[in-house]
């Protein structure tokens, strides 16, 4: 079970994560792509923050989908339309609720997911967030259905998504502004996945502490 | 990181509010969310054309709206694409009753942006059409990436819609014109030195005091490889080889030559390069009846340069010839 | 040295080549000596403006030749003022039999050889005024020295004073206005990196990671201080000082607000100080109503700004919107 | 006693010594100024050397002259007008010579001098080439005057350029490009005096071996 307190403490969280991981994200946004990842994320979250103070009165679909269009509104880049829309279908997969059962924590997570995979249209193997999101959730529910703890079953999400960005680093990129370096992206962590995997461990951290 | 700033984070705005004090006679500036229009915004009867992306390229877009060329620009942070909001927002600003055109450059955020601004758009029954601009031959293109970035033909492209819209075109054959430019234009740039996002506060890149980077993207992406520096001349060669192999253009043909500078490359080192291109053209048989030489689509400080070619007919010399009065880009007012 | 060229040695002749190349519409370029004229040179019964200087500094002086501004100019070799029988050629090959003004910039080589030139035209027949611009307020003025050095009033003057002869005004007049520029008009700049003289092949001087030279000159001379790097808007106040002293301008007065790239700085970074200038004029009372905000009087790919302002009054605003064709400036046309 | 031979070896040696001092001018010369005093003075020579074949049938003064007229047309900046007027006025000092008595050699570098203070109206202290020239022409006609050898001569005119030229270090410069430095002009070697140093030095080394 997921509170609406527990999902406020995960976009904080979620926060802290970003500004803490900036210099990093970008430095990866360096290496294969135009370094603002990092910076991309920050503001994002800060803002959504910002706005949230406004949006805590509602139910965490609401506040899910607002995260989300501030997110759209304030990124910009190819994150903003890619988390922005997982935000915003991650609140629409569990509108009108002020708590979450671990199935609904399942939907919300694979909800954001497929308006990803929707927006972007990248597949797994393409050297996107999707590589670190698809296994994360994949695990995620595998894990539920199979009565894990929501704990448990979180870290191992966690574990896939850490695992599915790491696998990022040999693959040359087909999707996003990495694509344009062919075989010269190889050898580099992608940037998204990174960020994908820092969203889950936030995750872990505030949702089954 | 040595620049003219206050601070990283207010780069875009204090720009913004330095172009409207500057240029009210020509453009409006709105800051809620950024967008740069026509001063005399929305032109009734008119095609509307709305360009936009990261900021860092200065003149493009923001220099480039005025009588001739865009209807209204929206700025992103440095090197990230602008938000649906400003592009909805500007698209709602110039609507003249005609569609707007928007013009988007080839990089997976800001097609996605501008998507969700053409579905907002559309939502409030403003007709839209997206041309997605990619000319840059430095990337292997393939059906299974992101394709070719957007680069130079922007600016030529901008320059040559605006002019079909001011003629009065409809927004279909605005949008053809848009995709005939792309079709018959390509680009190829280097860089001696990188550019540093002020947010992220060190170059986005190292080179070596004797390398150059082929194929460098307009955010300091890097390129198809990195080589020992060779004399202007060779460079010149070596970027001009794969335009001429993807417009495969004969004996005979008229282009338009466009040499860039990235940002930090000063002029006289254009017109070598110029120099350079103008011979090699000759010998081969194609003419240049139009050129661009100068700093138009860059990428900050960058040291280095592009080349874009754009195969001409009447068509488009006429369109690149009428008047136009921007920021950065006047003739014949 | 990282730069676009072939020989340190044949900088100036192949840039010179590249704009005979790509402008033979407005200019003809002549290599022996070195001078750029307007195409349409002598014109009948007007009088004739010619500048020139060391190169390195384009778009000026070249890039300003045609309807409206100079009708040639004679560009030196990298930071190295021209020779006399450059300007000599010039003279005869504009002189269209009401005289020819000479606009120099205050350096002992340019003032040196342009005397040079006259006494040569002198003897010719050719009437000669040469006005000396000394606009640099960074450098302090005294009977006994060389004096202030000439920077950006060059190209305003330049500007204006094309327009005056295009006009019809006889030389005595021209030459008036000419001062009348130079009384009225101060500047000063900065630099956050050196430029590279490419026969030099190493940076003129050095700066540390956090410093900046207040008071530059445009060829890369040390100013009045090298001081710790500050924000842009601190920076602004500081050029903005010293001109304000000089001009001792008070509320109501009207200006022309020039911020100018050294080169290497991009258009954002100009317009921050754009911003922060507009707002410190306004604060004074003093009004803006011209501006020019680019990369007209650079060093190189030097990074660093220079802010000019002018007094305007009634015919100095006239003349300013006066139509002009060249290169690198153009309106009305 | 210098014949014409001997002028042509200095001419060629200066050349020599330009070319070799050429990154060292312009060292000197980035302190306090542009960057370019060694290659204007190498360029100018070079093409001054280039022309000589065609003028080496005449004489010393005609010869002069025309290196003058050259360096006038090929150097620019404040050398070339300087140094042009002075090998202008050198050769209207010793029109029709074919060679030079002791005397002529100093009238010859006498109004070299004079050339350079009409053009450039520097004085002594300004921190330019005359804080070279000057002590330099007085030493040689002092000795010459004194009954000293050419060779012993022009070896105090190399002294008293070369004590010059050093004591152009502490001066603050009054003309020239470095005045535009003011009080930061001191504490470096003039440009202009050294390359009059090194043209003392190549007459003292060619014309009395
Ligand atoms: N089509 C896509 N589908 C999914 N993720 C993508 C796609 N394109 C890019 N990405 C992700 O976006 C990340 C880059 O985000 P960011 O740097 O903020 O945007 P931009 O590339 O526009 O600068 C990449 O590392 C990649 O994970
Ligand atoms: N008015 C002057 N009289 C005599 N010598 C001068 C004068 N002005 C400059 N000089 C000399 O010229 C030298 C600089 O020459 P150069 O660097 O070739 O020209 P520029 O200063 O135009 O770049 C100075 O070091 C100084 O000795
Ligand atoms: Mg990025
Ligand atoms: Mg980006
Ligand atoms: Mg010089
Ligand atoms: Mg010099």
């Amino acid at each position: 079970m997921v509170t609406k307190q527990e999902v406020l403490a995960w976009l904080n969280a979620l926060t802290d994560t970003y500004n803490e991981n900036k210099q990093h994200l970008t430095k990866l946004d360096s290496a294969i792509g135009d370094a603002d990842h990092g910076g991309n994320m920050a503001r994002g979250f800060n803002k959504a923050l910002e706005k949230l103070s406004t949006t805590e009165e509602k139910d965490i679909g609401k506040i899910l989908k607002n995260i989300g269009m501030t997110l759209v509104s304030t990124v910009g880049g190819a994150s903003g339309p890619l988390y922005g829309t997982f935000y915003m279908r991650a609140g629409g997969a569990v509108e009108g609720k002020d708590e979450l059962t671990d199935e609904e924590v399942v939907a919300l997570f694979a909800a954001g997911l497929e308006g990803v995979l929707h927006r972007g249209k990248a597949e797994m193997g393409d050297k996107t967030m999707v590589d670190a999101m698809t296994p994360a959730v994949d695990a995620l529910r595998e894990a539920v259905e199979a009565g894990d703890s929501l704990g448990d079953a979180l870290q191992k999400a966690v574990d896939a998504a850490e695992q599915g960005m790491k696998d990022t680093i040999p693959l040359v990129a087909k999707k996003g502004r990495a694509s344009y370096l062919g075989e010269r992206s190889a050898g580099h962590q992608d940037p998204g996945a990174t960020s994908t995997y820092l969203m889950f461990k936030a995750a872990r951290e505030t949702f089954a502490p | 990181m040595k620049k003219l700033i206050n601070d990283p984070d207010n780069v875009v705005r204090e720009e913004l509010e330095g172009v409207a004090l500057a240029h009210s006679d020509l453009v409006k500036v709105v800051l809620e969310p950024f967008y740069v229009v026509r001063a005399d915004a929305p032109v009734e009867g008119k095609v509307g054309i709305v360009s936009g992306g990261g900021s860092g390229h200065e003149p493009m877009h923001g220099g480039f709206v005025g009588m001739g060329m865009l209807d209204a620009a929206c700025p992103g942070e440095v090197f990230t694409s602008p938000t649906p909001d400003q592009m909805f927002e500007a698209t709602k600003a110039v609507n003249g009753g005609k569609g707007v055109l928007h013009i988007v450059k080839n990089y997976t955020g800001d097609v996605m942006n501008f998507e969700m601004a053409a579905e907002l758009a559309d939502g409030e029954g403003i007709e839209v059409e997206a041309v997605v601009i990619d000319d840059d031959v430095a990337v292997e293109d393939s059906l299974y990436t992101a394709g070719r970035r957007g680069v130079g033909a922007t600016v030529l492209a901008e320059k040559i819609c605006g002019a079909a819209a001011e003629r009065g075109d409809d927004l279909a054959k605005v949008a053809e014109i848009c995709r005939k430019v792309n079709d018959n234009a390509a680009s190829m740039g280097m860089a001696l030195t990188s550019c540093t996002v002020p947010s992220a506060g060190e170059p986005t890149f190292e080179l070596g005091e004797n390398e150059m980077e082929i194929g460098i993207g307009i955010h300091g992406e890097p390129g198809r490889k990195r080589m020992e520096l060779k004399p202007a001349d060779e460079i010149t060669e070596m970027l001009l080889d794969p335009i001429l192999e993807d417009l495969e253009l004969s004996e005979g043909d008229e282009v338009l030559a466009f040499v860039n500078s990235m940002g930090g490359t000063p002029d006289i080192e254009l017109y070598i390069i110029y120099r350079r291109l103008a011979q090699l053209l000759e010998e081969k048989g194609i003419s240049i009846t139009r050129n661009l030489i100068g700093a138009y689509i860059t990428s900050l400080e960058m040291q280095g340069a592009s080349i874009t070619l754009l195969k001409l007919d009447d068509e488009l010399t006429e369109l690149w010839d009428a008047p136009v009065h921007t920021i950065a880009m006047r003739k014949g007012i």
